[in-house]
């Protein structure tokens, strides 16, 4: 029962998707709030890229209700602002980044925003330099390592200032190095967050309560600490649960 | 039998072997917009045929739409290594090439068109339709029809399965110029009078529409497809010159509210027996 | 004599440069084989002819037909294209054909299926060097066309309007999650579609100086053809395939005849589907994702 | 009963494979066996290459080096069709049911191997009202206890239904090796247990297994021993209980051993 205080950012209410026939979501229903940071746990084709595609709006929901930021989201004109609002991380780093430097790439958000070319330049180098990494500015985006990718990819977001973090397995194919870069970076950010992912240690140091995807369907997971050794925070997903 | 009735009903037979002739490779999930291409093929050859060979309708037709089927077969092999729209596209410039051949071939008469002697009367046509109809029922009903559906559906699981992908789907692509070139023999015969300008590109896109229109999911839709372009127009003949406009509007919006066709499978579940929900 | 050629060739190769630049746009980018652009050629030559013959100043004309062009491009966008998002892919092929039929019957019901005569614009007025004779019309829509495809060319490559529009055609959904706003770009690219389609019938109309109901059909689908011998999806091999075609079709009718245009053409598009299915200059297609 | 220590033949070889994307290595020189009847898991955190294994022993994708022998036959460069005939089919991570189709037409896809003739092509089985390719198809469902959803279309079944489905089909082909890639993913524990008990009714009629899953109950209570990849390298090999304690293991691969 963590985080009744504070604005619903987003909402799903009885959720249900389907995609050609398949039933991919199950009556969904969950509340992010400011300051939350949603695990969300579960195995392989359970429907935990669907619902962050069904929040964004990349997936449309068959029946039920998406509201974010306050307002009913159904079309597609609705959905641009919760896409920018809620910034989606993508799994795969290929995906996110097309033009040819670094910092062209982080400037690609904020120009959509609205803001002109100076504008959306300095705030793509400020965030660059936020995150420790102006030296990749003028970098070809092609020749950057895979956890490099990642960083500027989250660059890439980041400068769209959103309100929340859709973060879709991040740590998945980085290296140790990188993936401690990018947990401190993400625990340093007051910011609310979804995190997909299969990782208990990132996990266990970034969410606040945390949800499992089964058949398509959410339940409760329990988040507690354990009087381990190594004291920290790990998500519970055990039957006894459900 | 009115002459305007049967003229209509003959119209439709042919409207009927190209919507299967189309159908056959779209199954399997290629787009073949170059039937008329092979419709060239059947019509020239088995005119060919009873003209200079002095053939029986029913042997020039049957043979020549076998060599539809091969020419079908030997071209079919190297352009089926293309995919979605190349593969539609290659389609499409090997209808347009085999018009321009015939176009070209002085001994069938070139542009000047070519006579044929020997009539298929009506009853003929009717008959053949209805053969190529039960001939797609029974075929529908084999391990090959599924096999098209699995191809159509997920190739690389097919694959994976042992299906021959590009066997069946080469099989198909065979099948469909098989039956355009028997339509088009049959056509040959029939009007009596054959030129290579028929064959053009709306010849083969209009199957196409027929498939589409009426639904790729089941054996019927591409029936269903022919029956209603054909006679839709013929109902709308009241506004004689605006019939086409209306029936493409009519078209445009009926696709933008069904995009999967007239004919489904959920179609035939909505209008089937329920079945008693399976619970777990 | 060859000369005199490879300029008729260039000149309607540039015709067909045009609409393949068109096609490139719907297909390349929204992954949507519009086959409205063959109407919307026509649709370019008629209505300039039916404004001329109105008494309209010839620049009005065009302008008109431009207007009615577009218009009737974000109705295809509204009724062809948005509809069937995440459908068949063979289901917006129907309706754009659709448009196709409608808008030829349209004007058929206008203005008869005969060949219609252009008024000469600018008559008797030809460049002459040596024994090359080069109209101005010819030399003026020349220009205009390659004028065209430059300026678009930098425009994809330097501006930010084009940088969204690459990055759509790399991949919509990575677009749409940067905040690229669809439903104001699709719009603006099948207005961008159409006009190219409608320039090219128009510099049809005053070249040939004859329209008709139909000549948006052996037009169009020759321009889907010059696309995808350039390559799909990138408007040089476009440009490269429009006058590749323009220059065979040209030269094979003054070396063996007008009948074997079909069979040259298309020929050379089977070959390269064979050979290279990618095109002259493009990429293959990446690899599925299991 | 001495065949217990007799040496098994080996029913899956893979020796020195390796696999680049774009320069990355996704497997590197990786060799492992499965000797036949047996179960083996291929486990690792997520990318470390366990599909891309499952991806090269199908033949989806080719492979740089190495070899991959099914029932002591070179499959290495052979086409995936023909691989099933040689004796390895596989699920899939995603389930790939054929939407369009009914539970028994996936199935009947999935009798093909054994009825490949034209002649069976040809035959037009759904006129015949009880043909001996549809009983059979039913008689693996009922097996599994799923005939019910005989008639169904795949897509509006449940999760864990269709997953068994994918399973039954894949054992229709006759392929005496199964590489079942995450099969107790998104089920429920009653689903779980099904599917456990299929499993062993499987390997019981000698069929062997090779297995991607996280959930290491249900490793431990299916597989003789595991196969542990990260970063595209074998770092461990062997039983479970003995893999576990292994210190590569517990660094690449936390938090496998506190859900216990």
């Amino acid at each position: 029962m963590s985080a009744t205080e504070g604005a619903a950012f987003i909402e799903l209410e009885n959720v249900y998707v389907e995609r050609a026939g398949v039933r991919v979501l199950d009556n969904v229903s969950l509340t992010l709030r400011a300051g939350d940071r949603l695990a969300v746990v579960g195995a392989n084709g359970a429907g935990k890229t669907t619902l962050l595609r069904t929040i964004t709006g990349l997936q449309k929901a068959t029946s039920g209700t998406v509201r974010a930021f306050g307002r009913v989201r159904r079309t597609q004109e609705d959905f641009r602002e919760v896409r920018i609002r809620a910034a989606y991380l993508f799994q795969d780093a290929d995906d996110q980044l097309f033009c040819p430097t670094v910092l062209e790439d982080v400037a690609f958000g904020p120009l959509n925003m609205g803001l002109n070319e100076q504008a959306a330049l300095e705030k793509a180098n400020a965030t660059l330099a936020f995150l420790g990494m102006e030296h990749l500015g003028e970098r070809i985006t092609r020749r950057l390592s895979g956890g490099e990718k990642r960083l500027v990819c989250l660059a890439g977001v980041l400068a769209m200032e959103p309100d929340v973090l859709l973060l879709d397995e991040p740590t998945n194919s980085l290296d140790a190095k990188h993936v401690e870069k990018l947990m401190t970076v993400l625990s340093s950010l007051d910011k609310s967050m979804i995190i997909v992912s299969h990782d208990r240690p990132i996990l266990d140091r970034l969410a606040t309560r945390a949800v499992r995807m089964k058949d398509c369907r959410l339940e409760p997971a329990v988040l507690h600490r354990h009087p381990h050794v190594h004291e920290h925070l790990h998500v519970h997903v055990g039957e006894d649960h459900a | 039998m009115s002459g305007y009735l049967t003229g209509v009903l003959v119209t439709l037979s042919f409207n009927i072997i190209a919507a299967y002739a189309v159908y056959l490779p779209i199954a399997a999930g290629q787009l073949n917009l170059g039937i008329a291409g092979f419709m060239a093929i059947g019509a020239y050859a088995a005119a060919f045929l009873t003209n200079e060979m002095s053939w029986p309708i029913w042997a020039a037709v049957l043979v020549s739409a076998g060599l539809a089927g091969s020419v079908g077969l030997m071209i079919g092999l190297p352009v089926l290594r293309t995919h979605g729209i190349y593969l539609a596209m290659a389609t499409f410039a090997l209808g347009q090439v085999i018009s321009a051949v015939f176009l070209n071939l002085e001994v069938v008469g070139g542009a000047a068109g070519y006579p044929v002697a020997a009539y298929a009367p009506p009853n003929i046509v009717f008959a053949a339709a209805a053969g190529v109809v039960g001939f797609m029922l029974l075929l529908s009903t084999t391990r090959f029809a599924l096999y098209l559906t699995a191809v159509k559906s997920d190739p690389t699981v097919a694959d994976l399965l042992g299906v021959s992908v590009r066997g069946i789907q080469a099989a198909a692509f065979t099948l469909g110029a098989m039956v355009a070139g028997f339509g088009g023999a049959l056509y040959a015969h029939h009007y009596s009078f054959i030129e290579a300008q028929h064959f053009n590109v709306m010849l083969s896109v209009f199957p196409v529409l027929y498939v589409l229109f009426g639904g790729t999911q089941t054996v019927l839709g591409p029936l269903v497809g022919a029956l209603f372009f054909t006679l839709a127009p013929e109902w709308l003949r009241a506004s004689a010159e605006w019939r086409y406009a209306l029936f493409a509007l009519f078209i445009i919006l009926f696709m933008a509210a069904r995009p999967q066709g007239l004919v489904t499978m959920s179609l035939f579940r909505l209008f089937g027996r329920r079945k008693p929900q399976v619970t777990t | 004599m060859v000369s005199q050629q490879i300029v008729n060739g260039l000149m309607l190769g540039s015709i067909y440069m045009l609409v393949a630049v068109a096609f490139t746009l719907a297909i390349g980018v929204l992954n949507f084989l519009n086959f409205s652009i063959p109407g919307l050629f026509m649709v370019g030559g008629m209505a300039a002819y039916g404004g001329v013959k109105l008494g309209l100043h010839w620049s009005l004309a065009f302008a008109g037909a431009l207007a009615l062009a577009a218009l009737i491009s974000l109705a295809v966008e509204r009724l062809a294209y948005r509809p069937m998002q995440g459908g068949d892919p063979e289901a917006p092929l129907v309706s754009s054909l659709g448009f196709l039929v409608l808008l030829e019957n349209l004007m058929l019901i206008r203005y008869g299926s005969d060949q219609q005569a252009f008024p000469p614009l600018l008559a008797d007025m030809n460049l002459r060097i040596g024994d090359l004779v080069i109209g101005m019309a010819q030399l003026a829509s020349l220009a205009l066309s390659i004028a065209l495809v430059v300026w678009l060319s930098w425009f994809l490559s330097a501006t930010n309007s084009g940088r969204r529009i690459r990055t759509v055609a790399e991949s919509g959904e990575t677009a749409v999650l940067l905040g690229v706003n669809m439903s104001s770009l699709a719009p603006r690219l099948f207005v961008g579609s159409a006009m190219l389609a409608a320039t090219a019938g128009i510099l049809f109309a005053v070249n040939y100086q004859q329209v008709s109901p139909f000549m948006g059909e052996g037009v169009g689908f020759k321009g889907v053809a010059a696309m995808i011998v350039g390559g799909m999806g990138s408007i040089w091999g476009a440009v490269l395939g429009g006058l590749l075609i323009g220059m065979i079709e040209v030269l094979s009718i003054s070396v063996i005849g007008a009948n074997v245009v079909n069979i040259t053409v298309y020929g050379l598009l089977l070959l390269i589907l064979i050979l290279r299915p990618q095109g002259l200059i493009g990429r293959p297609p990446s690899r599925e994702k299991l | 009963m001495t065949a217990k220590s007799a040496q098994r033949s080996v029913a899956l070889s893979i020796t020195g494979l390796s696999k680049s994307f774009a320069g990355v290595r996704a497997i590197d020189n990786l060799s492992f066996e499965v000797p036949e009847g047996r179960a083996v898991a291929l486990i690792g955190p997520n990318g470390a290459g366990k599909t891309t294994v499952f991806n090269m022993v199908s033949g989806v994708y080719p492979v740089d080096c190495g070899t991959i022998a099914v029932n002591g036959v070179d499959v290495t460069h052979m086409p995936s069709r023909k691989r099933i005939a040689a004796g390895v089919a596989r699920s899939f991570q995603n389930i790939r049911l054929m939407a369009h189709l009914s539970v028994l037409d996936n199935l009947l896809v999935g009798q093909h191997r054994r009825n490949a003739s034209i002649a069976a092509m040809l035959t037009p089985y759904r006129l015949v009202p009880s043909h001996r390719w549809k009983r059979e198809a039913l008689q693996a469902l009922a097996e599994s206890g799923l005939e019910a959803y005989a008639k169904e279309n795949v897509g509006a079944l449940p999760y864990g239904v269709r997953k068994r489905i994918d399973l039954v089909r894949a054992t229709l082909a006759g392929a005496n090796v199964l590489m079942l890639d995450e099969p107790a993913a998104g089920l429920n524990p009653t689903e779980t247990n099904a599917l456990r008990g299929d499993l062993q009714a499987l390997k019981a009629r000698g069929l062997t297994l090779l297995v991607v899953e996280h959930d290491m109950h249900f490793v431990d209570s299916v597989c003789e021993n595991v196969v542990v990849l990260n970063f595209g390298q074998k770092i461990a090999e062997g039983p479970l209980s003995t893999v576990r304690q292994d210190r590569l293991v517990r660094e690449a691969y936390l938090g496998v051993e506190e859900e216990a």
